[in-house]
């Protein structure tokens, strides 16, 4: 080779091995002192999910969910968030939302357990089920939902060995009723094809 | 004469005063039933005092206030109380609530009454007291308990509303006319009360006579009756404190924040009653009008009265009207159905005829022409507002103050697109109190959640470290070969067994599903047997014993009805 | 800890950095000649639309010479290079680099190629920001209308004919606009025009007798300002009347 | 392993498609689409970085640990893009000038980091190298059809300058589709490059929502298959 | 001199803009303008890069790069000096102000493949600029760049709440409508 | 007995939609007629041609959305986005270039953002960009008006409009063509010199523009918008104007007042930059955005490449419309610090 292409080759090492050693040197001086500790938007995702606790996005719990997300999981794996914490969290990660996903479930209304008092049989398995300790009762006794911290997980039905426990709706009342937005029919139509929205 | 400012915004509708203002009130008759309903008011329903059956004299307590934001319930008239149960009520949604039902005797006997005339010698939290226990609630507007409101300290101006910016209703206008002394004794108390130094009542100049008639009943008096301009909503609370003191209400604030209270003018009048006469608020005035009524005129109305029975009575024609407004064409509701009885917020049935309110207009979308803006009391950006609550871009509408409208209905009223503005800001509002219930819900669930967690790791440790600790000692015991002989628990033996069958059923795939219903059932059925049969042999407690009973019998009889519907669907097919 | 982690990273991506530079000098070396080859190809190409090759043996058009503060223009700048052709020792024809500023929106940059008759040899527009699809027309690749200078000069062209149709000249305007055509024109004619005032110092030889018979007055007239009787003068880049 | 293939492919081209559905490399996508030569000439330099790219990814997967690893990739993507424009500027200057810094800027193409970061970093070569290739075919796809487009509609004549990329004998390609032409300038100018690009998106959600339609239902999916014990084991 | 500069600025973010005119940045632009104070963050994070890294570059290029002959290497070592220079802005940024860094964390790695970033380093070489030029550019641009994203930004909330057709919902409406914009920005053509 | 339920408010004002467009067609006729008898029958081809278009390409985009066409029609939306389209171009257009600017307006700018009220960008200028940047060859061509030159007869109107070969208006530049152009004269000069300006701009401008100026303050007057953005942009316009020009130098861009009436200014301040949908929403806003309209279209007109900026001015703005609304909302009822009224 010629001693011209020899020199520029050495030089293009050269420079390129200067930057990139300084920019490894920078780099390796951070990896070891600016090591990430707790990643603030694990919080922020996690404060968007539901916290309902019940698992059918196949992570135990919310958190592990919202840490799984912001590992790259998708978004559409909790129903009882439903698509309205999907949006959320696809605005807060600036992600396309996307339908939720059926194989963990569909988006049910909000649901209380309720134990069917004279059939329960005080076995504690679902208060060893619940996520929340939303169950009062002492072994052998009878045990009773406490409704307001009860978050319609369904997780402990499927223990009780009696079957004494519903999911039951909340009811509407004169208290929690609110308009519904204005229907299609008396409107003009709409290009959203979920909407009956204007 | 005290300076009169302005507010932002407002409209001009057609008044449609003079077809009900001319006549003087007259009263409505008895009816055979009355529907109490236990909250009239905002806040917690009163709590019932009377047992079904019972007979009830007029102006009888037969509910008390549940606490200070609430108010008590009194019985229009003597008579029975044949029910306390769910009716429907006067309220949008059209659901019911609990209402004390009273079969009246015609006998209209009342209970002797408690007067106070020397109520300045009393102590204003006796007084309040009193306000309490007779039932008043505001009855201009949102029917707020009075004793509560006027229940606050540094207040320096009092205000009577008696705008009555409505169209239609006149209840307040023949009320001033007829009867200011009650009014003016009303207002003395009121100021009495809340030890206010100015006293201001704003009528609005399309009511000149009953300017004049206040006018005269307070002649004596330093306060001042203020003619204000006729512009809707003037009657607005907020609206009416910026026309007669030039200050606005802070935003989520309350008028007791500026020292002043505002109170309408048959709210007045009804403390008056109860406080001097010692009579509960068991009746009020209101406006029955519109087309389809052909007696339109003010009716002082038993609280509970049927509404379907008044129209009958000040000839309603049914069935030229497609809708009934409880309240105003701008502010009231239409109702259900004609069974909901007139509450302490009644002020007025409007039975419009087909084409009084304007013939219906097709929806058409906003081309942000921004006339709602122009015309919204409380300086909003309307148009924003329902794109954002149709687009349900809660943050957006939070930054926009959704909360601070009043639901007027002055924007739908002017929009060229007919859009119905309001009901979008109500449906927004009810989705964001959801969301923030049940953020706070998640929020608790949260805590409980990670505090159970810290919990179960604890105990975790803890056996753990009583694990090892143990054995360690069965290390050293190891050679004295003892054995434990294991009881088996039967519950465990019968969740096994389930979990077992569970599995069976999930393996044969899908299976069709009325008969692995039925199989389920039968599953059930015999664990619940097993689980009894165990329990009964090991000498458990009766307690647990009667619930497994009860359960293997509620079980059987769902079986023995799943087989029957099956056979019966079965039987056509074949 | 720290120590270890820099040096780790530093030199894992310094090996890597090493091996890309290497592939890439190879690339380089590899490719060098025939990039040469292919930016000289491309700069003849460039140059032959204004000036054929036949006038000037290669690599010849490497000389040029420098416009000095005293023989400028309004139309070329001090400090402009005009490049020269040689074919023996003879200078055969030169490039002159103009930039008019009677653009309808912006200055127009053009080459100018001339041979020792002072016949244009090619114009072409270098930068222009004229609206498009009106005045870009004065682009080689929209339209054949630059080449229309080819062959002109100032003995077969009239001083008064170097103009816009429209202007009474022998030049074509476009439809809908004229004033980049006529900036245009105004241009190559000033080109001329200077390569006659300078004609000893570009070409290192007298002005040909041919020429020397063309008389002309200062300044071409196309300008309607000159028309209407106004005297130009430049304060602060803007006209007075006076 | 063939259906692996089949997936990448559809990925690629239609369903992950860089350009259309994941909007990456949008630069040159609107800077060079004026005309099918020069949107050609972008769209192969790109698929050539991208395999070559995915390839060197693939090959340093195990080598780099995690926290140089992104200004690995880079490395190895600037290194292709230099040598696409090196071996451009030797073999089709012209074009090269045209394309501009368009051509360096490749570096910075998220789509090609994206893949490396997605795809290659994962997988073995081969997987690797069909991925950047469909991945490449797909994002060249669109710039073709885009400079198809702007060319036809802004000068009504198609497959001008051809000989750029392919050499003389490419000058006859250049077809005249509308004689007399009024040509509609927008579709060359910048606001036509979002606008059609706009466009083709519309219509690639159209053909998407025809699909969906037409396609036959696909084997049910469990409800809620899914779930994850929260609370642990129940004794 | 500073009418220069002036006029250097005006034509960089306007006439010459970098997202609508010269298709720069055009990833960030579509991908981060869904919230206006997303995209402010953006701006704030971009205009400090593209201003650091502008001048960062020159000094690369000449003082490295052309004495030793090696401008063929230029994108490879701008890119370097790219994600070095993003690399070191986070850094300082979390040193010096935590809050800071809450609010541009997010956007500084995302700069790295934004390519006006690495558009001004190389353009800057092609209009051979001035050290102090390159720096104004780079800031010019990214104010230009700013400018249209926030500006942009606050439309798309508005395009959220419409009625845009399914077809069109989404990247094709955000196209459309910046190619409107970009249609809008014609208008300043000749300002400089 | 089940009633039926809706929201309040159960009373509505009588003025709808259609009333409002109407009202907007009736306050553009004074300046149509005007227009009309400067630039002959060309005028009213073109109002045809664009309605015909735009109705035609409305309806089309209506039926693809699934939408009841007749009713929708009936909100003349589209005729008034035709009427102003036509209006802003050069009389006697071929049909061709109208119904591509009614298709870019309706289409493009419209129904692709979701229709009537979604719109960010004026329909009727995206129209009229798109037209004036494909085809600048016929968006220059102005006809001279009728004082200067014999007005084209109706035939030839006609033949315009098929654009017919046969056809050759004369056409001339427009006086703020020439005043961007103005080839160093001095102000007076360029007065002197062109037959195309009349007293205070152009011939025909004049009066075209007070017709406009009349039509929108009847608009005014009658509540369809509110004073704040025409002002604003009057506002501006003249300040800017006043403030360079310098008595009449070559290098001053012209006198308020001639500002004020030249081009489409006062077509573009009350019937353009008040289309309420895609300009800023509260009243601050719109003074704002006017007067930043103004703004833009003196510096562009003067120190820009194109000689009326209406349009580039009105889409730039529509642009910033949406972030002028970010920081000009009023103040809500009750936002005000407490004591400031005392
Ligand atoms: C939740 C709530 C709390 C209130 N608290 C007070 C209070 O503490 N003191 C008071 O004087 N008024 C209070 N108000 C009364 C309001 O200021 C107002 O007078 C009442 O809601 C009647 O208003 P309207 O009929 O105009 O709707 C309260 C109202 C609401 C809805
Ligand atoms: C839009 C609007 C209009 C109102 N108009 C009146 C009215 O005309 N007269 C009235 O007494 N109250 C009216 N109110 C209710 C008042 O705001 C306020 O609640 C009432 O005067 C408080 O007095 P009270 O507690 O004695 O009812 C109106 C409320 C709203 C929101
Ligand atoms: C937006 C616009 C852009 C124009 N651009 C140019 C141009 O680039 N070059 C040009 O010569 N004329 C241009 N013109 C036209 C001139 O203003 C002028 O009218 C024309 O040159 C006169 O020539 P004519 O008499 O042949 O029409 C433009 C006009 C307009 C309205
Ligand atoms: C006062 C007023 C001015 C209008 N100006 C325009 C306009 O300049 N351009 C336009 O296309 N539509 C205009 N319209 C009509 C309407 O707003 C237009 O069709 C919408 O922009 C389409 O959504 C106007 C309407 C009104 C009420
Ligand atoms: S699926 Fe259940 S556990 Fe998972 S995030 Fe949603 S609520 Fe929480
Ligand atoms: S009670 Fe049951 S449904 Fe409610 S939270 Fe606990 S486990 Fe879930
Ligand atoms: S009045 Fe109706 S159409 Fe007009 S801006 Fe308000 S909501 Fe929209
Ligand atoms: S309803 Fe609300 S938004 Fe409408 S005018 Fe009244 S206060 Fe304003
Ligand atoms: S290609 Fe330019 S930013 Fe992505």
């Amino acid at each position: 080779m010629e001693s011209g292409v020899v020199n520029n080759l050495l030089g293009a090492i050269g420079a390129l091995l200067a930057l990139g050693a300084s920019f490894g040197a920078l780099l390796g001086f951070a990896a070891v002192k600016f090591k990430t500790e707790g990643n603030p938007i694990v919080d922020q995702v996690n404060a968007l999910l539901p916290q309902t606790q019940c698992g059918q996005c196949s992570y135990p719990g919310c958190r592990p969910y919202a840490e799984a997300i912001v590992a790259g999981e998708s978004i559409n794996k909790c129903p009882p968030g439903g698509e309205a914490t999907i949006h959320q969290l696809a605005d807060l990660l600036n992600l396309e939302p996307l339908p939720l996903d059926a194989e963990h479930g569909a988006e049910k209304a909000k649901t209380v357990a309720f134990i069917r008092e004279d059939e329960c049989i005080g076995c504690t398995k679902c208060i060893q089920a619940c996520p929340v300790d939303a169950i009062l009762g002492a072994a052998k006794l009878m045990h009773t939902v406490i409704a307001s911290e009860c978050t319609g997980c369904d997780l402990c039905v499927e223990p009780c060995p009696v079957d004494c426990i519903d999911m039951i709706e909340l009811p509407t009342t004169v208290q929690n009723w609110s308009w519904p937005l204005p229907n299609r029919g008396a409107l003009i139509a709409t290009d959203k094809s979920s909407g009956d929205l204007v | 004469m005290s300076t009169i400012y302005s507010f932002h915004g407002g409209i001009h509708p057609a008044e449609h005063k003079t077809e009900s203002n001319s006549a003087p009130i007259q009263a409505a008759p008895l009816p055979p039933c009355l529907i109490v309903p236990l909250s009239q008011h905002i806040g917690l329903p009163a709590k019932p005092v009377v047992k079904v059956g019972q007979r009830v004299l007029k102006g009888e307590c037969i509910a008390m206030a549940d606490g200070h934001l609430s108010t008590s319930v009194h019985a229009p008239s003597s008579g029975y109380v044949s029910a306390i149960e769910s009716h429907v009520i006067a309220h949008p949604s059209g659901l019911s609530a609990t209402c004390i039902i009273i079969e009246t005797d015609g006998c209209d006997e009342a209970i002797a009454a408690t007067p106070h005339p020397d109520w300045r010698s009393y102590e204003i939290g006796e007084l309040l007291g009193i306000i309490r226990e007779q039932g008043i609630a505001g009855l201009g507007g949102a029917g707020f308990p009075s004793a509560y409101k006027l229940n606050s300290d540094e207040i320096h101006t009092l205000i009577i509303n008696g705008v009555e910016c409505e169209p239609y209703i006149t209840a307040d206008d023949r009320l001033m006319r007829e009867r200011s002394e009650l009014l003016e004794q009303g207002i003395e108390i009121l100021q009495h009360i809340t030890g206010a130094q100015t006293v201001l009542i704003g009528i609005e100049d399309n009511k000149p006579e009953a300017i004049e008639a206040v006018r005269t009943a307070c002649k004596h008096r330093d306060w001042a009756v203020v003619s204000i301009p006729t512009k809707y909503p003037s009657g607005g609370e907020k609206q009416l404190i910026e026309l007669l003191t030039g200050q606005q209400v802070p935003q989520a604030g309350i008028p007791a924040d500026l020292g002043i209270v505002c109170q309408n003018v048959a709210t007045a009048t009804a403390i008056a009653q109860a406080i001097i006469e010692g009579q509960p608020l068991i009746s009020r005035i209101t406006t029955l009008t519109g087309e389809c009524i052909t007696e339109k005129g003010n009716y002082e109305v038993r609280l509970g009265t049927p509404i379907k029975y008044l129209l009958e009575h000040v000839g309603y024609a049914r069935d030229q009207s497609q809708k009934i407004i409880m309240g105003g064409p701008l502010m009231g509701f239409t109702l259900p159905n004609l069974d909901v009885p007139v509450v302490k917020t009644t002020n007025c049935i409007l039975a419009p005829g087909d084409n009084e309110l304007g013939s219906e207009t097709r929806t058409q979308a906003c081309i942000r022409c921004g006339h709602c803006a122009e015309v919204c009391p409380a300086s909003l950006l309307p148009q924003q507002l329902y794109w954002y609550a149709k687009s349900q871009s809660h943050e957006q509408l939070k930054a926009h103050n959704l909360a601070d409208c009043i639901e007027c209905g002055a924007c739908a009223y002017v929009c060229p697109s007919a859009l119905p503005l309001v009901q979008f800001y109500r449906a927004a509002k009810g989705e964001i109190k959801e969301k923030s219930i049940e953020q706070r819900q998640a929020e608790i669930a949260k805590s409980r959640f990670e505090a159970r967690q810290a919990r179960l790791e604890r105990d975790a440790a803890e056996r753990e470290a009583t694990r090892a600790a143990r054995k360690a000692e069965a290390k050293a015991k190891a050679k004295q070969d003892a054995r434990f002989a294991g009881e088996e628990d039967p519950v465990q033996a019968a969740i096994e067994r389930a979990k077992a069958k569970k599995a069976r059923l999930q393996q044969s795939g899908e299976a069709d599903s009325v008969s692995s219903k039925l199989d389920e059932l039968k599953a059930k059925v015999e664990r619940a047997k097993f689980g009894l049969e165990q329990a009964q042999s090991s000498g458990k407690e009766e307690k647990v014993l009667t619930a497994l009973s009860a359960s293997v019998q509620r079980l059987e009889r769902l079986l023995a009805g799943e087989q029957a519907k099956q056979e019966q669907t079965q039987e056509p097919s074949e | 800890m720290i120590g270890r982690s820099i040096i780790q990273h530093s030199v894992a991506l310094a090996g890597f950095a090493a091996i890309c530079a290497f592939v890439l000098a190879l690339t380089h070396s590899e490719t060098e000649a025939p990039i040469t080859k292919a930016k000289a190809k491309a700069r003849a190409q460039a140059l032959a639309a204004v000036m054929p090759p036949s006038l000037y043996r290669d690599p010849i058009l490497d000389e040029h010479v420098v416009v000095s503060g005293d023989n400028s223009t309004a139309f070329i700048a001090p400090g402009t290079k005009i490049l020269r052709a040689r074919s023996n020792t003879q200078v055969t024809g030169i490039i002159v680099p103009i930039q008019t500023p009677e653009g309808y929106s912006g200055d127009i940059d053009l080459l100018v190629g001339m041979d020792n008759t002072l016949t244009i040899t090619g114009v072409r527009v270098v930068t222009h920001k004229e609206t498009p699809g009106l005045g870009d027309k004065i682009q080689r690749n929209k339209s054949p209308w630059i080449d229309s200078f080819i062959d002109k000069s100032l003995s077969n062209t009239s001083e008064s004919t170097w103009a816009v149709k429209r202007d009474g000249g022998a030049f074509d305007q476009f439809t809908g606009a004229t004033i980049t055509p006529r900036a245009v024109v105004k241009a190559v004619y000033g080109a001329i025009v200077y390569a006659r005032d300078n004609y000893q110092t570009l070409f290192e030889a007298p002005l040909p007798e041919a020429l020397l018979d063309i008389s002309f007055t200062e300044h071409q007239q196309t300008n309607i300002i000159s028309q209407l009787g106004y005297w130009e003068k430049r304060v602060d880049g803007t006209f007075y009347a006076e | 392993m063939q259906s692996d293939f089949k997936e990448l492919t559809v990925k690629g081209l239609w369903s992950n498609n860089p350009a259309l559905v994941q909007l990456l490399g949008l630069c040159p996508l609107l800077a060079v689409t004026t005309n099918v030569a020069n949107a050609l000439g972008l769209g192969l330099a790109t698929l050539f970085v991208l395999v070559v790219s995915n390839v060197a990814v693939s090959l340093v997967r195990g080598l780099v640990s995690n926290a140089i690893r992104l200004p690995v990739f880079v490395l190895i993507i600037a290194s292709a893009v230099t040598c696409t424009e090196l071996l451009m500027q030797a073999y089709t200057f012209e074009l090269y000038e045209i394309l501009g810094i368009f051509l360096p800027l490749i570096t910075t193409n998220c789509a090609i980091l994206g893949r490396a970061e997605a795809f290659a970093s994962k997988h073995a070569v081969i997987p690797a190298a069909y991925d950047g290739l469909m991945m490449g075919l797909g994002f060249a796809l669109v710039l073709v059809a885009l400079g198809a487009m702007r060319e036809l509609l802004g000068t009504g004549i198609l497959f001008a300058d051809m000989q750029l990329l392919f050499g003389a004998q490419a000058e006859t390609w250049r077809w005249v589709v509308f004689d007399d032409y009024q040509p509609f300038l927008l579709a060359v100018l910048p606001p036509g490059a979002f606008i059609f690009t706009g466009l083709l998106i519309a219509l690639k959600n159209r053909l998407d929502q025809h699909f969906a339609s037409n396609k036959i239902a696909r084997a049910p999916i469990e409800a809620g298959s899914k779930r994850a014990r929260v609370t642990g084991v129940i004794r | 001199m500073i009418a220069e500069f002036a006029s250097l600025l005006l034509a960089t973010v306007l006439v010459n803009n970098f997202v609508l005119v010269q298709f720069l940045g055009l990833c960030p632009f579509m991908g981060v303008s869904n919230k206006v104070e997303t995209a402010m963050g953006m701006s704030m994070a971009t205009a400090f890069v593209l201003t650091l890294a502008s001048g960062c570059s020159y000094l690369t290029y000449h003082f490295i790069l052309a004495p030793l002959n090696l401008e063929y290497l230029r994108t490879i070592s701008f890119i370097l000096v790219i994600a070095a220079v993003v690399q070191f802005t986070e850094l300082l940024i979390r040193k010096a102000s935590p809050l800071l860094h809450r609010v541009l964390g997010v956007f500084l790695p995302l700069i790295t493949t934004n390519c006006a970033v690495l558009g001004v380093a190389l353009l800057n070489i092609n209009k051979a600029h001035t050290f102090l030029e390159s720096l104004w550019y780079g800031f010019g641009a990214a104010l230009g760049f700013a400018l249209v994203l926030v500006l942009f930004s606050a439309m798309r909330e508005r395009l959220a709440a419409a009625d845009v057709p399914t077809v069109f919902e989404g990247p094709a409406i955000g196209m459309i409508a910046a190619g409107l914009m970009s249609l809008a920005f014609m208008g300043f053509a000749g300002l400089v | 007995m089940i009633l039926q339920q809706v929201s309040s408010p159960h009373l509505h004002a009588a003025r709808s939609t259609e009333e409002i467009m109407l009202r907007v067609l009736l306050a553009l006729l004074p300046g149509i007629i005007t227009m009309a008898h400067f630039f002959g029958s060309g005028v009213f081809t073109n109002l045809v041609v664009a309605c015909v278009a735009a109705v035609l390409c409305e309806s089309i985009c209506l039926r693809l959305r699934k939408r009841p066409v007749l009713i929708y029609l009936k909100d003349y939306s589209a005729v008034v986005t035709a009427v102003l389209l036509a209006l802003a171009l050069p009389p006697y257009s071929p049909w061709w270039l109208i119904t591509i600017g009614a298709l870019a307006a309706i289409g493009l700018a419209k129904h692709v953002f979701g229709g009537l009220g979604s719109n960010p960008f004026n329909p009727a200028m995206v129209g009229y960009v798109v037209l004036l940047i494909s085809f600048p060859v016929q968006m220059t061509q102005w006809t001279a008006p009728s004082t200067l030159a014999a007005n084209p007869t109706a035939w030839d109107s006609l033949l315009a409009m098929v654009g017919s070969e046969a056809y050759d208006a004369v056409t001339m530049a427009t006086p703020l063509d020439l005043i961007r152009q103005n080839n160093g004269l001095m102000m007076s000069a360029l007065w002197q010199h062109y037959p195309q300006f009349g007293r205070f701009s152009g011939v025909g401008w004049e009066w075209i523009n007070l017709a406009f100026l009349a039509g929108g303050v009847w608009l005014v007057q009658q509540r369809i918008f509110t004073w704040h953005a025409p002002v604003g942009m009057l506002a501006a316009l003249g300040l800017m104007s006043a403030l360079f020009y310098d008595g009449g130098s070559s290098a001053s861009g012209g006198s308020p007042l001639f500002h004020w009436l030249s081009g489409a200014t006062m077509l573009g301040a009350f019937f353009i930059i008040t289309d309420p949908v895609s300009g800023a929403t509260s009243n601050l806003g719109r003074l704002i955005f006017g007067a930043l309209v103004g703004l833009l279209v003196y510096c562009i007109r003067v120190w820009g490449s194109y000689p009326d900026a209406v349009a580039f001015a009105v889409l730039l703005m529509n642009f910033a419309a949406p972030f002028i609304d970010y920081y000009t909302q009023p103040k809500p009822y009750g936002h005000k610090p407490p004591d400031a009224d005392k």
